[in-house]
Formats: structure tokens, sequence, C-alpha cells
């Protein structure tokens, strides 16, 4: 078969082309399909945040200090970002981890320190097992009504899902970290407002 | 679509490109091992097992001694004449016939051996060899657990139903990895044999005929028949035991038909014979060739030679 | 204060290679494992190539990102090639350099380099050394180049040791009285099965 | 035209990636917990695989062939990452099921192995059939394994938010099937089912396994 030779500057040329050929392609692509990406993230963000806080009508993300402040008191936990619900409470993004990676969730607190709700954004857990965090009606409506500021008390009353220990621990974790959140940084900022 | 960005992925990913490719050309130049075209060549005829039998560690360093002329063009003998005709067709020589070779098994007892003592172990011949010697009472013979027919590569070994591996001449490469594997085999119960019209002694033992007579009502007992109906002197009684010589042995059965405890037998036969009994459809089967008929047969032939 | 960086790479260092076992509780690497476990000669060269290869793959992807993608902006969406491509690169460099400088531990270990190239174990983890959490291990920072080397060394030992140890069991498979239909890889399945249930076990470990 | 049917056939049956090649073996086992991830899966592989295939097959003879490997590998990583970006901006919930398995695509044994094994030396029209047959071969195993795993272990099979099959809600799956050692265990019996079918069918056949080797004769 005929077949090109591989002389040094046949080889750079033929993988230098087909870089440069795939990355026009990929960047395309990527134009194409970040708008939308963003979009479905900022979706799925705002659908966790409303339930979370039913009372809330409008979000704004808390700046960077906050962040940082919030970040120290969580712990391990990640922490993704805060979001100030007027005079409802704030919205805590937390991303604990369960059985199959992190699982990014809401943690609603009102303004009295109660924990309004708490939603899981996205998770990966075993399906039919770790996902009964999710499909068990009564799992995540038990964080309703926690004292926030006294997270340590709370979570002595939680109940974990049978099968699904790693990933009911994983969400509780996330409740927690959200407690002392608010403990330690929200409860020092004045009724909502961003200082 | 923002233009900047295009231009960034271009250049991030050519200079990745570019530093891969450059590395790569640089080192076929640098690191460039003089390597003989036909290497390549012979390796991509070769049947990339990578089985060890010719002696080398891969197929690779087989396709190296080849063309090095350290190792015979035949040496494959897994893939026996098609690759070595196709070696020698990119060596530039002549090709040359490979005579088959064969493993075959120096022993007949099986069931009918005596045994020392009731084995209920892990069903390996390792593993009985390990515990007082075997549960044979025959020191030569085949303990029939199998690992021979385990460990061939190419599924060609079968145990039948006398508890003996049997070996089909068609798939056996020679590659001896069942030599190697049976705790026997390098002491002469495996061996190898060219397959063209061999005869097999089933029996490789050299003690005396009374205290072999008392382990296996098998083996060979020594009495010369064989040696002195064989036209072409390639049987001998060595050391108490018919030994062939294949350079001389013409495959013509006679030694077959006069062998009285039938240790003697065609290496081809055995594995029709089995497959028969297995079966239990008679001597029907293609190729099968009764005992008694094999005496004759040969006789009509062996004076054509 | 450095007692406390030693614990924590200690716990990196267990954290990839027992209890976030690549090989068997992530299922990545799965084809040289079932590939080159049949006997433990060739699962020993196969392990030890893939430390080596492993190390030098996270480590060169580690240095292209963050002195080139990442800068630029442009690596959530070429990662994927520009690491495949710089570990295809390298693994075919290391086995020229290997045929010509050390001949002899290329025949020890070179026949198993291209495989290599096709190892997810090796773009999981090069990925995953520079951009953790890709891979869902809830590393919630980024790994400077220390850090990044226990890791990547962990879990190359992981599943060195993971693949050895099956190597081990499959030997010992071999003479057991397995119902023909089972025989070989559907057997070895089942015991990687078995196996990979007792990792499982390790989940939770020090809090990994 | 019978040519290429042969060639398209060899990836459902004879040469099948899965349970014949054993190669790919991976991404099956991870994300076959799921019907809906595997269907996923499965539509990415035959897209990258057919799309690599063609391109690999009509550039074969520009490509110098000491490059191939770097140049096969930078092609199949862009569609993945086409399929990757695709996937995340219009089926969130599936691209987040899938995660790492779809960069993983690009080391997947079947596509590289494939490009060097058949389409570097094939015309187009057979690359394309040779990549939908295996592309498709792949796809019917890994969702078998799902549609059972998903099935015994959670007792229902659900499709973009839809039951398309439910046992009441009181049945317990047995929860191994959905973790890892489940689908070891799992796809071990099936290969020894599919070994089964073999034998019956053609007496005992000599058992082939071929391992992701990507002959490097280049260097």
């Amino acid at each position: 078969m005929s077949r090109m030779a591989s002389t040094p500057a046949r080889m750079v040329l033929a993988v230098v082309v087909t870089c440069t050929a795939s990355a026009a392609a990929l960047t395309f692509t990527y134009e194409v399909t970040k708008d939308r990406i963003a979009e479905q993230e900022r979706l799925a963000r705002e659908k966790a945040l409303n339930e979370a806080l039913p009372e809330a009508t409008e979000f704004t993300e808390m700046d960077e200090n906050m962040l940082v402040s919030a970040r120290e008191s969580a712990g391990e936990t990640r922490v993704d970002a805060i979001f100030d619900a007027g005079g409802a409470g704030w919205g805590v993004l937390v991303a604990p981890r369960g059985y199959g990676g992190p699982m990014p969730m809401v943690v609603g607190v009102d303004s009295d320190g109660k924990v309004t709700g708490v939603m899981i954004i996205t998770q990966n857990e075993t399906p039919g097992l770790g996902t009964k965090i999710v499909t068990d009606e009564s799992f995540l409506p038990q964080f309703r009504g926690w004292d926030a500021s006294d997270v340590d008390t709370a979570v002595k009353a939680f109940d974990a899902i049978s099968g699904a220990t790693k990933s009911s621990g994983g969400v509780r974790k996330g409740v927690v970290a959200a407690g002392h959140i608010y403990e330690e940084v929200l409860s020092q900022t004045e009724g909502g407002s961003v200082p | 679509m923002e233009f900047e960005l295009v231009i960034k992925a271009i250049v991030a990913l050519s200079a990745i490109g570019l530093v891969a490719s450059a590395m790569l050309a640089a080192a076929s130049r640098r690191f460039h091992v003089e390597v003989d075209p036909r290497v390549e060549n012979v390796l991509s005829a070769l049947p990339g097992a990578n089985c060890g039998a010719c002696g080398n560690p891969s197929c690779f360093g087989a396709a190296e001694a080849i063309v090095e002329e350290k190792i015979p063009i035949t040496s494959c003998t897994a893939g026996g004449q098609t690759v070595a005709d196709e070696v020698a067709g990119i060596m530039g020589v002549e090709p040359c016939a490979v005579a088959a070779i064969v493993s075959m098994r120096h022993c007949g007892g099986g069931r009918a051996a005596s045994k020392a003592y009731d084995y209920s172990g892990l069903l390996s011949c390792i593993a009985v060899a390990r515990l007082a010697g075997g549960d044979l009472t025959c020191p030569y013979g085949c303990f029939g657990y199998g690992d021979c027919a385990r460990a061939c590569p190419f599924s060609a070994i079968t145990m039948d139903d006398r508890n003996l591996p049997v070996v089909d001449l068609e798939k056996c490469t020679g590659c001896e990895v069942c030599v190697a594997e049976c705790p026997r085999g390098q002491a002469g119960l495996l061996a190898m044999a060219p397959a063209e019209g061999a005869v097999a002694v089933r029996c490789n033992s050299h003690d005396k005929a009374k205290a072999r007579k008392a382990y296996c009502p098998m083996c060979c007992i020594a009495c010369k028949k064989c040696e002195k109906v064989c036209p072409a002197d390639a049987i001998h009684v060595i050391d108490l035991l018919a030994i062939v010589d294949y350079e001389k042995c013409t495959g013509c059965g006679q030694c077959v038909a006069v062998c009285p405890p039938e240790c003697i037998d065609l290496a081809g036969r055995d594995a029709i014979e089995s497959a028969v009994r297995l079966d239990g459809r008679g001597p029907k089967v293609d190729g099968f060739v009764p005992r008694e008929v094999v005496a004759e047969e040969s006789t009509e032939e062996a004076p054509a030679e | 204060m450095m007692g406390e960086t030693l614990r924590n790479l200690a716990l990196l260092f267990i954290g990839a290679a027992l209890v976030n076992n690549i090989l068997l509780t992530r299922f990545i690497g799965l084809c040289p494992f079932f590939g080159v476990s049949g006997a433990m000669e060739t699962s020993v060269g196969m392990a030890g190539a893939v430390v080596f290869v492993m190390t030098l793959a996270s480590s060169a992807t580690w240095v292209f990102w963050n002195a080139l993608l990442s800068p630029l902006g442009v690596g959530d969406f070429l990662y994927i090639p520009a690491f495949i491509l710089v570990i295809a690169a390298l693994v075919q460099f290391v086995e020229m350099y290997l045929r010509k400088a050390i001949p002899t531990l290329y025949r020890a270990m070179g026949i198993y380099l291209p495989l290599i190239t096709t190892n997810c174990a090796v773009l999981a983890t090069a990925t995953e050394a520079v951009k953790p959490g890709f891979f869902k291990m809830n590393i919630a920072y980024s790994f400077g180049f220390f850090e990044m080397l226990v890791y990547t060394v962990g879990v190359a030992v992981g599943f060195g040791f993971a693949l050895i140890t099956f190597a081990a069991l499959r030997e010992r498979l071999e003479v057991a009285p397995v119902p023909g239909i089972l025989k070989g890889s559907p057997m070895a399945f089942v015991t990687a099965g078995l196996l990979s249930l007792g990792y499982v076990g390790l989940s939770g470990m020090f809090g990994l | 035209m019978s040519e290429w049917l042969a060639t398209f056939r060899r990836g459902l049956s004879i040469e099948n990636p899965l349970t014949i090649l054993m190669i790919g073996l991976c991404a099956t086992l991870a994300v076959s917990t799921k019907f809906e991830g595997a269907f996923f899966m499965g539509l990415a592989v035959i897209f990258v695989l057919t799309m690599s295939s063609v391109i690999v097959s009509s550039l074969r003879k520009l490509i110098p062939e000491k490059v191939r490997i770097p140049v096969f590998i930078v092609v199949i990583a862009s569609f993945v990452t086409i399929v990757d970006l695709s996937m995340h901006a219009f089926i969130p919930g599936v691209y987040n099921f899938l995660g790492v398995w779809i960069p993983l695509i690009v080391v997947n044994c079947i596509i590289l192995g494939r490009a060097e094994a058949f389409a570097y030396h094939n015309p187009v029209r057979l690359a394309i059939a040779d990549g939908l047959g295996m592309g498709i071969g792949f796809s019917m195993v890994i969702m078998l394994l799902a549609t059972i795993r998903e099935f015994v272990g959670s007792g229902e099979i659900v499709f973009l938010g839809q039951k398309l099959v439910a046992l009441p809600s009181a049945y317990q799956g047995p929860g191994i099937m959905l973790l890892f050692p489940g689908a070891f265990i799992l796809f071990g019996f099936m290969i020894a089912g599919a070994r089964w079918v073999t034998w019956r069918r053609e007496g005992r056949v000599v058992e082939t396994s071929q391992h992701c080797t990507i002959e490097e004769g280049a260097s």
C-alpha cells in the first residue's frame, strides 16, 4: 500500500495539522454549547434554591470574602456559593461527599436560623440504593425546622436510610456544614442584607 | 463566536502537538536502533502468541534471532509450515519442510495402573506428585489429573475415559508446554516426536520386568518381539524398554501388531480410538483402523516402500 | 505542622491505593486487568510499567495544564485531546528511549508499553491529578506538584497490587475444578467480583 | 454490498467486542447500573467509533506510520469532546450519570483498536460498516447488562424520567446487583451463557480472547 514515509517533517506536520483542525472544531462546539450548559446549570441551581427557600423571591450571590470565611467554618465540606434571599434567609450551596462523589446541594436557612429545606442539585449515587436520598419522601423533609445555630444538637435526631448509609451521611454532613456557616458567618451579618 | 478563543485553542493544542511530534521525530533519529526491516516483516509473519516454544521470550525476540540467523527459519513450531514458508520468503532463502513435531505420551496405564493410596485432594498432577511421590505405585506413570490438558495453549490435549491425556495431532504444535507442566514430563513421560507416521511406546519404565508388571498390566515387558519384526531396524529394547529411533521408523505398524501387552501404538490412532470409545459408536469413525487391520495393511504396504 | 502534612500525604496515598482502588472500586483500567493477569510474571512486569508510565504521564500533563491550558482558558474543552496526545507521545518516546538506552529493561517491560497507551487508568489518573473532582474523589482543592506525585504513585501502586493479587488468584484457579462452561474468563470475572467485594469493604476507612 | 454486510455483521456476532474479544470492559461494567446511561453510552460509542473510522480511513494514506497512534488519538479525542459537550448541554441528567466515562471513551480499546486494526487498512465504505457493527454490538451487550441490573436491582427501568417497567414498590432488589462486585459476577455469567449458546450450536470451540493490544510496529 502506498503510504507516506515517516520523515521528521512529515511526522510533525501530520500531528500539528490534526491538532489545529481538532482545536478549531472543538472551539466551535464549545462556543455553540457553552451558553446552553451555563443555562442548564443556572436553571438547576435556581430550581433547587426555590424549593429549599420557598418564600424567597430573588437571590443574589454573596461576595468572595463571605465565601472565604464560610469555607473556614465548613471544615472539609466543599462550599460552592452562598445566596442571599433578601429578607427570607440564605441559600447555602455545599457539596458534601456521598458514595458516588460530591453531591452539590442547597441548604435553605431562614433569617431566624431555621433550616427551611434541603435540595440536592445533582448526585451520582448508586441507582436504587443511594438515590433513595432523593426518592424517599420522608428523608429530605426531616431536616426542615432544624436549628441552624445549634446543628450539633439537632443532628442527633437524624435518621439515615438503611442501605444508603453513606449517601444519607453525606447529606447530613452538608446540612451540618451549612449550619456551621450560619452560626459562625451568616448570623453575624444583618438580617439577610449584603454586608 | 470569539475569534480570540479559537486562536488560543489552536495555539495550545498545536503547541502540544508540535512538542509531542518533534519529540517523537527527534527520538526516532536519536534513538534510532538499526533494525533490520526484515525483523518487522518476520514479526508480522509470526503468530504473535508469544508462546516461547522456540526458546525466545517473545515473538519479537524470535524475529530478531531469525533475522540474525541464530535460529533456523523453521523455529516457530506453533506456526508450522505456513509461517516457515512466509519467513523463508522474507529472508530470501529456499523454504524447507518443517517436520511437524508433536507431543507423545509414554504411558498406557491410566485406570489399569495400581494405586499406592486413595487420593482425594486437589485434582492436579503437581499436587498429587508432591504427596509421597504420587498415588501410583509406578514411578514413571501418568497420574491422569490433566495438568497437561489444562496447560496446553492450543487445546490439543483431552483427558479420555482411561484417565490418560490424548494428544490431537492436528492441533498439537509441539510447543512443549505440557512437558514443562507435567511433574514427570521431563523424566520422559511426555516427549516430542515427529507426527508423520510414528509409533509410540506407551511406557517409559526402566524397572525390572517383575516389579514393573506389578505396577501396571500395560507396560513394556522387554520381550523384543518388536525388535525382531521391525523391517527398518528402528525399534530396539534398550535398558529393558523398547525405544523407537524416529530417524528410521516408517510408521509401518508391524510392531504394533505383535506387541503382547499392546503397549506400542500408532501415534495418531490413540486419539481416534478414544474418540470412538467415548462416543460409543463403535469403530466407524473416519480414519479409524482396528488393531488387527493395522498389521495386515502394513504388511501389504511395507514391501512397496 | 510537618506531622499534619505527612499525615495528609499518607492518607492521600492510602486513599488512592486501597480505599478508592482504581481497578476494583472504580472500574478503571480493566482491560489489562483481565488481559495480563493470566500469569504472575507478566502481571508483575505490567505493574512495574504502569507505575512508571503513570508517574511520568501525570507529571507531564500537570506541567502542560498549569503552564499552557489553564492560563489560556482553553482547558475545559481541550483537555481530552491534549492529555491523551501527551500520554501517547510520551509512551512511544519512552519505548524508543528504553530500546536504545536500556535494552534489558526494554525486554522486561517494553512489550507492555504500547498496551498502556490505551489504558484508561493512565488518562483518568493524569486528568484527576490536574483537575481534582474530575473522577469524583471529593478532593476540594487542586494539587501541588508534590501532592500530585504522591497521589499518582498511590493510584499506580494500588493498580499494581490489585493486578498481582488477581494474577495469583487466577493461577490457583487454573488447577481448581471449575465447571467447563465457567472455565477461563467467566470464572475470572466472578473471582474479580468477590475480590472487589473485599475492596468495597474498605470504603469509609479513615473517613476516606 | 455483501462484503459490507459481512463486515457489519461481524461486530454483532463472531467478533463482538465485549463477549468475544473482551475489550472495552471498564465502561461497560461501570455505567450499566442504569438502562438510560447504557443507552446513551452506546450511542456515544457508535458515534465516536463510526466517525473516527471514517476519518482515519479517508486519511489513511496521508498519515505517516510512525505518528499514526498520536494522530488517531487526537481524532478520536476530538469526537469524544464533541459528544461530551453536546451531552452536557442537552441531556445534563445523563451527562452527570455518565460523568468520567464520556472522556474515557477516548481510551476505550474498542475505538483505537478498530482504527488501528481495521480503518487504517480498509476503504471508507468498509470502515463505516465495521464502526457501525462494532458499535452496535457493544451497545447491545451493555444495554442487556444494564436492563438486567437495573430491573433486578431496583425493580424498575427509568428512561429520561419515564418509568418503562416497574415492579410493585414493595420489591426489595438485591443491592449487590447495583454495586461493582455484582457487575463482575453478572458479566461472568453472561459470558458463560454466550459460550454455552455457541457450544450448543457449533460443538465445542476453542476459546479466543484478545486484549487491547495496539501493536506499535512504528518505533
